[in-house]
């Protein structure tokens, strides 16, 4: 029986050979990935293209941009389970830290990415220590709630520029002598994919490890984790401020690309397009909450031509899709690893 | 910052916070009624309300009825906001039935997690909202004045106008109802068996599916009765109306105790004097911030809100 | 007279005004294997909650090896060494069984997520730890062959003695378990009665919660009876048998529970 | 900051004759635009969909009018395109980071509003990409960049035109804004303008507010006799109805910008508009050119809205610079600094700041349930 399905699913197919395959293998297939994807820019032929906007602006944001945040935004939701409906402040701490240090300071851009992450780790326990005390549903309205007053904060404070926001954003300094300009958007999209691929470094290290059990055991049932001696609170806790870095870095990148924000790009919708890209892409499973950013990010753009009806068609797309693979495209399902291997 | 206008305009703010949260409310049931069955918040639950509020114009322009006339006759009045009310519950009730059908039903036998609905119900709101942003042309709408707002007394400073009152006696009287279909119908007692245990209660014979549909359908008609208080009252709608009420009146059922009938109704009245007295303190703009701050505060004493029962763990 | 393991004093909690435990004092002695008999709803379970900090109780205390428990955290409780399993299987159901396993055993380990993240030398150790208790463990039970699959898969059986390794791998000082035979088949229930004095020989103490007379007359060396959240008995399981409060209290009932 | 533009500018400068050089020397056209030859681009930015589409339609419709008429007797022919910004400054970049990208783009009307341009016009001038607003007038504009410019008289101008009126028709002021770029940026240069003793209190709204009555409340605790909304007329005509239904703000004279003065306000807000004070440094196409509101209902049969007409002329500046052999971004930009057009009832020339040196800004008010033009400010 267990044959035959990995006879025919792709995917197990895929797990059998990696599991085989040797370290060589794997590391030249992550290899020809990642070379893939760096060469993207390149390939922008009419079929991937996206019309009204430009392919290397697209690629950078949303695609990659959705990526990274989905990434964290499934670190709380997909992983740990917890419903963080206000997942753009975290986005919006990182990208006015980028333009507040980035106008009125002359700080290295590394040196204000990391604070970036700093502050939002910070915003992340102070809506944690809070919030995690609550559950379920109750814990997700103080999370809306916190994205949106994040937002109201920024449009009524006018040292950071109040409802206009901040211009003159300065750019990434070059780095292996690629410029960062409007003109040529691709190396911000290479900045952002390496960021990715650290982040993503990073949350696959945890995810096999101790704190990926924590999390999971909390998401598969709070109260056993707990009885079982993991110390929930702090993973949970853990679990918002990372996902907070992850938003925060990415929100300091953007910052720097789009040389100019405004609270108005920090609404509640954009938290909600995240989560879905996590759900839809299928949570707590890394890759399919990237291909689903990717999808999410890519299809309103591709549906330009549809002017005033892509958000309909994307609706509409939403509906159908979560109800033919309610648990995503690229559900989290665990193979089963056999026996020998043990 | 200026108490002194919580002094002098204490009585008005604090009538007009009645009639909004009266008004929260009738949305806020919908919530609470689908959470206590389903236990999952209906996102789509504000275009409900939206619907119903367009429904409302559309019965003006049958009814041939100018954005710019006088104010009708008391009797005329009567007879055009019933068939409004009455149009704009059974839009607004259809439409959650047929939304339940589409976006929750298949997934709910699946079993899919509420997440995956969740998502499902952003696509039905994001794709009803720009349905209407197309058919309205993202215009805003003008209701027409139906009834005449000059004030029938004062009560020091509370110009108590027909519209304000129409709408705490209509939503009073749909609460008594609502009440009544809850503790002493067949379909009150599914819906509270239903929200106790679905599976034990199906075991019982009742029939699930068919109880969750008419949960939807007393949500939308409530909605929908609320959206025709509400263009009386404000006397205009947009296309994305239903987000800044749907926020609203969910928190109210948050701060109430969400599943939880009369936790919803306590909590709108609440966030609706929460509302008016902190932006005519602070300024409309930080209204959302002391919301939400209460709202946190409220919940770390009261983790299920004011009326929440205590967490029912599950048994161990 | 042997050391007291696991001490339960005077412990009372009220729900609302109904009284689940009324000043009930028990105790687990060293290398004992007790057991909690006594009709539903008689509070076993609720002892069990309490002395794991789930529930807060009324009055009272407990104590661990003559440290006090009361107002402790269950994770802070459970890294103590008491562990339990549950009535209704509760593994989780997505995990595989060799991480249901090391999942509990990582409590005992202290190493930090930014450990784990960089891959210190500590977290490399206490990884590897782990996952050669979990394999231990899942040999110990005899579910070596299952050890890659995910819980929920798993045959009810296995499940249930999952729960246990599970529970083992916080090495408790005293190992609570929940109606473990429950939906067990003669055969089965002999085997598990084999395991559970097989866990005494490595030393953990057993709570033994169970309504299958044979069984618990089998395993405990002691056994005690809560009717009505009171403790109504407690000795020896032929003195048990025969006590008559017991009987009338229990016995009685006992047909249409096992 | 200065230095940094004028800089860029000489680079410009020089761009362009380096360029010219080659184009003379080698018979070749510059190769940048060698595919571009005969079909060059004017991009409209603005919101052609979303609630701001009215408005940007309208714009749109001035732009591909300019160009239609441009082309009966052009030789060298150019397209009307457009970005749909749908008003937002969060779409912006990326979609003007498309006409930087496009080779055959040699300018930009737009944008529409004072956000999405703010966050445009970095892109901009990133791609040395000339921009004529028709409509964008928050002051953070000026002297943003050497590629920005437009026709109309920025809030500067407007802002104490409008304190002007509102001390004129009352004594006491509550300024009240709804806390979008344009609305925040317009009340704050109203309040400067404000005697201390003219000021009676302030209140923010958020765009989509419905429910004004703790604004009414505060207005009427304040006594103030005028009303200032700086914001859009969807609030605005929410705002004037809440007042005007409380007895005791009835008749409080309502003062706002040019956010307000459009067609939909009077529909929107029926009978209690009338007697609104509304300024706008547009023109009506109407009353100051004529032939052009004829062809133009001609052309769409309806009405022209506000700044239909500056986007007829922003993108009539454009043309009259290709006209003249400009082909190339620097040339262009270098032809707008230099010369001063004249348009279609307007003559334009802009200073370096980047706004326009022929400053016009009006006064309309709104009677029975028309707008109307009261006088030149």
């Amino acid at each position: 029986m267990k044959k035959i399905l990995v006879l025919f699913n792709p995917r197990d197919r895929f797990g059998d050979w990696w599991d085989r395959a040797t370290s060589l293998q794997r590391g030249m297939f992550r290899l020809v990935l990642i070379g893939l994807f760096f060469a993207l820019p390149f390939i922008n032929n009419p079929v991937i293209d996206t019309p009204e906007t430009s392919f290397e602006s697209v690629l950078f944001y949303p695609l990659v941009m959705f990526a990274i945040m989905a990434v964290g935004l499934n670190v709380v939701v997909g992983k740990s389970g917890i419903l963080d409906l206000g997942y753009v402040a975290f986005f919006a701490i990182g990208a006015y830290t980028q333009a507040v240090f980035g106008i009125f300071t002359d700080l290295n851009f590394w040196l204000v990415l990391l604070l970036g992450m700093g502050f939002a780790m910070l915003a992340g326990i102070l809506l944690g220590v809070p919030a995690l005390r609550l559950r379920g549903d109750y814990l997700a309205i103080i999370t809306l709630g916190f994205g949106e007053i994040v937002r109201i904060i920024a449009v009524n404070t006018e040292a950071i520029g109040g409802a206009a926001g901040l211009t003159g954003i300065p750019s990434p300094p070059p780095i292996l002598g690629m410029e960062f300009s409007v003109q040529d958007l691709r190396p911000y999209y290479w900045l952002s994919l390496t960021i990715l691929l650290l982040v993503l470094w990073g949350i696959v290290r945890l995810s096999h490890r101790k704190p990926g059990r924590a999390w999971e055991a909390i998401r598969e049932d709070e109260d056993v984790a707990a009885f079982m001696g993991v110390q929930t609170f702090r993973y949970k806790l853990w679990a918002f401020v990372i996902g907070g870095a992850i938003g925060g870095a990415a929100g300091v990148i953007y910052a720097s690309q789009i040389l100019s924000i405004e609270p108005k790009m920090f609404e509640l919708n954009l938290s909600i397009m995240i989560l879905a890209c996590v759900v839809f892409g299928g949570m707590g499973n890394i890759w399919g909450v990237i291909f689903g950013a990717v999808l999410l990010g890519y299809l309103p753009e591709k549906l330009r031509f549809l002017t005033d009806y892509r958000i309909l068609i994307f609706g509409i797309l939403m509906v159908v899709m979560m109800n033919l693979r309610p648990n995503g495209l690229i559900p989290r399902k665990k193979r089963e690893v056999i026996l020998e291997k043990i | 910052m200026e108490f002194s206008i919580l002094v002098s305009e204490f009585a008005s703010l604090t009538f007009d916070g009645i009639v909004v949260g009266a008004i929260y409310a009738l949305v806020a049931l919908g919530y609470t009624l689908v959470y206590g069955v389903l236990r999952l918040i209906n996102f789509a639950h504000s275009e409900i309300f939206m619907i119903g509020t367009m429904t409302c114009y559309a019965v003006t322009l049958v009814l041939g009825i100018a954005t710019d006339t006088d104010p009708l006759t008391l009797a005329s009045f009567t007879l055009v906001f019933l068939l409004i009310i009455l149009a704009a519950s059974l839009a607004s009730g259809v439409s959650a039935v047929i939304l339940e059908f589409v976006a929750y039903r298949r997934l709910r036998i699946m079993r899919a997690s509420r997440l995956s609905s969740l998502i499902s119900a952003i696509g039905a709101s994001f794709f009803l909202t720009e349905l209407f942003r197309i058919i309205t042309e993202s215009r805003n709408i003008a209701f027409p004045r139906l009834v005449d707002k000059e004030p029938i007394f004062v009560i020091s400073s509370a110009y108590v106008t027909f519209d304000k009152v129409l709408v705490l006696i209509g939503a009073t009287a749909l609460f008594f109802l609502l009440n009544r279909v809850i503790n002493h119908s067949k379909l009150g007692l599914g819906i509270r068996a239903v929200s106790q245990d679905e599976t034990t209660s199906v075991l019982m014979g009742v029939n699930a599916s068919r109880v969750v549909s008419l949960t939807f359908l007393l949500g939308g008609i409530l909605a929908g009765a609320g959206s025709a208080f509400y263009m009386v009252f404000y006397e205009t709608t947009k296309a994305n109306v239903g987000f800044l009420v749907g926020i609203s009146a969910f928190t109210a059922a948050v701060l109430g105790g969400i599943g939880n009938v009369r936790g919803a109704l306590l909590g709108s009245f609440t966030l609706g004097l929460i509302q008016q007295y902190s932006s005519a303190v602070l300024g409309y703009n930080w209204r959302d911030v002391v919301t939400f701050v209460i709202l946190v505060l409220v919940l770390l004493v009261k983790p299920t809100g004011l009326l929440g029962e205590a967490l029912q763990r599950a048994r161990v | 007279m042997a050391r007291k393991v696991l001490e339960v004093n005077d412990l009372t909690i009220k729900f609302g005004g109904v009284t689940a435990l009324n000043g009930v004092t028990i105790h687990v002695d060293e290398a004992e294997i007790a057991a909690l008999i006594g009709p539903n709803g008689a509070g076993k379970t609720t002892i069990f909650n309490v002395v794991t900090g789930y529930y807060a109780p009324s009055s009272g205390n407990f104590l661990l090896d003559g440290k006090s428990l009361v107002g402790q955290r269950p994770h802070a409780i459970a890294r103590q060494g008491l562990s339990r399993t549950f009535q209704n299987i509760r593994l989780f159901g997505d995990m595989t069984a060799l991480e249901n396993v090391s999942t509990a055993a990582d409590g005992l380990n202290k190493s930090g997520l930014i450990g784990s993240l960089f891959g210190s030398p500590r977290s490399r150790r206490d990884e590897f730890n782990s996952r050669k208790k979990a394999e231990s463990l899942l040999q110990f039970i005899g579910l070596e062959h299952r050890a890659g699959q995910l819980a929920r898969n798993l045959p009810y059986g296995d499940q249930r003695r999952l729960e246990i390794a599970r529970a083992l791998a916080l090495n408790p000082k005293v190992l609570l378990l929940d109606e473990p035979a429950a939906g067990f088949n003669p055969q089965e229930k002999s085997e598990l009665g084999q395991l559970i004095r097989k866990i005494r020989e490595v030393g953990h103490s057993i709570l033994l919660i169970e309504h299958d007379m044979s069984l618990v007359m089998d395993v405990s060396d002691r056994v005690m009876v809560l009717d009505f959240g009171n403790k109504i008995a407690d000795g020896k399981p032929r003195e048990i048998q025969r006590d008559q409060r017991v009987i009338d209290a229990y016995l009685g009932v006992a047909d249409h529970d096992s | 900051m200065n230095e940094r533009f004028l800089m860029k500018r000489k680079l410009l400068a020089l761009a362009t004759s380096t360029v010219m050089a080659i184009g003379v020397t080698v018979a070749v056209a510059p190769s940048a635009n060698a595919a571009c030859a005969g079909n060059y681009k004017l991009y409209f930015q603005g919101a052609l969909t979303g609630p701001a589409a009215e408005t940007g339609i309208n714009e749109y419709n001035g732009v591909k009018l300019a160009i239609k008429d441009y082309n009966k007797s052009a030789s060298v022919k150019v397209d009307a395109d457009a970005i749909d910004t749908q008003a937002s400054g969060a779409q912006a970049p990326a979609l003007a980071a498309k006409v930087v990208a496009d080779e055959c783009a040699l300018g930009v009307i737009g944008g529409m509003y004072s956000g999405e341009t703010l966050a445009a016009v970095p892109v901009y001038d990133g791609g040395g990409v000339p921009v004529i607003s028709p409509s964008a007038t928050n002051p953070a504009l000026t002297n943003k960049s050497p590629v920005f410019h437009r026709v109309v008289a920025n809030d500067l101008v407007q802002g104490p035109a409008l304190a002007k009126i509102a001390g004129r028709v009352g004594k006491k002021i509550f300024v009240v804004d709804d806390a979008t770029p344009y609305g925040k940026g317009l009340a704050k240069i109203v309040k400067l303008n404000l005697k201390s003793s003219q000021l009676a209190g302030t209140d923010a709204v958020t765009e989509g507010t419905t429910n004004f009555s703790s604004v009414v409340s505060k207005v009427k605790s304040s006594k103030a006799d005028v009303v200032f909304y700086g914001g859009y007329y969807p609030e605005a005509s929410i705002f004037i109805k809440a007042l005007r239904d409380n007895p005791a703000t009835k008749n409080v004279k309502f003062v706002a910008g040019d956010g307000v003065l459009d067609v939909e306000f009077v529909k929107l807000a029926g009978k209690n508009a009338n007697g609104a004070y509304l300024t706008a440094p547009g023109l009506p196409m109407k009353t100051a050119a004529p032939k052009l509101y004829k062809a133009y209902k001609a052309e769409y049969n309806k009405e022209p809205g506000l700044y239909t007409l500056e986007a007829y002329n922003a993108a009539y500046f454009f043309l009259e610079a290709i006209k003249k052999g400009n082909t190339t971004r620097a040339s262009i930009n270098k032809f707008i600094d230099d010369e001063v057009v004249k348009g279609v009832g307007m003559t334009m020339s802009f200073g370096p700041s980047g706004d326009s040196e022929s400053i016009v800004m009006n006064e309309y008010t709104i009677k029975n349930g028309k707008v109307v033009w009261v006088r030149k400010l």
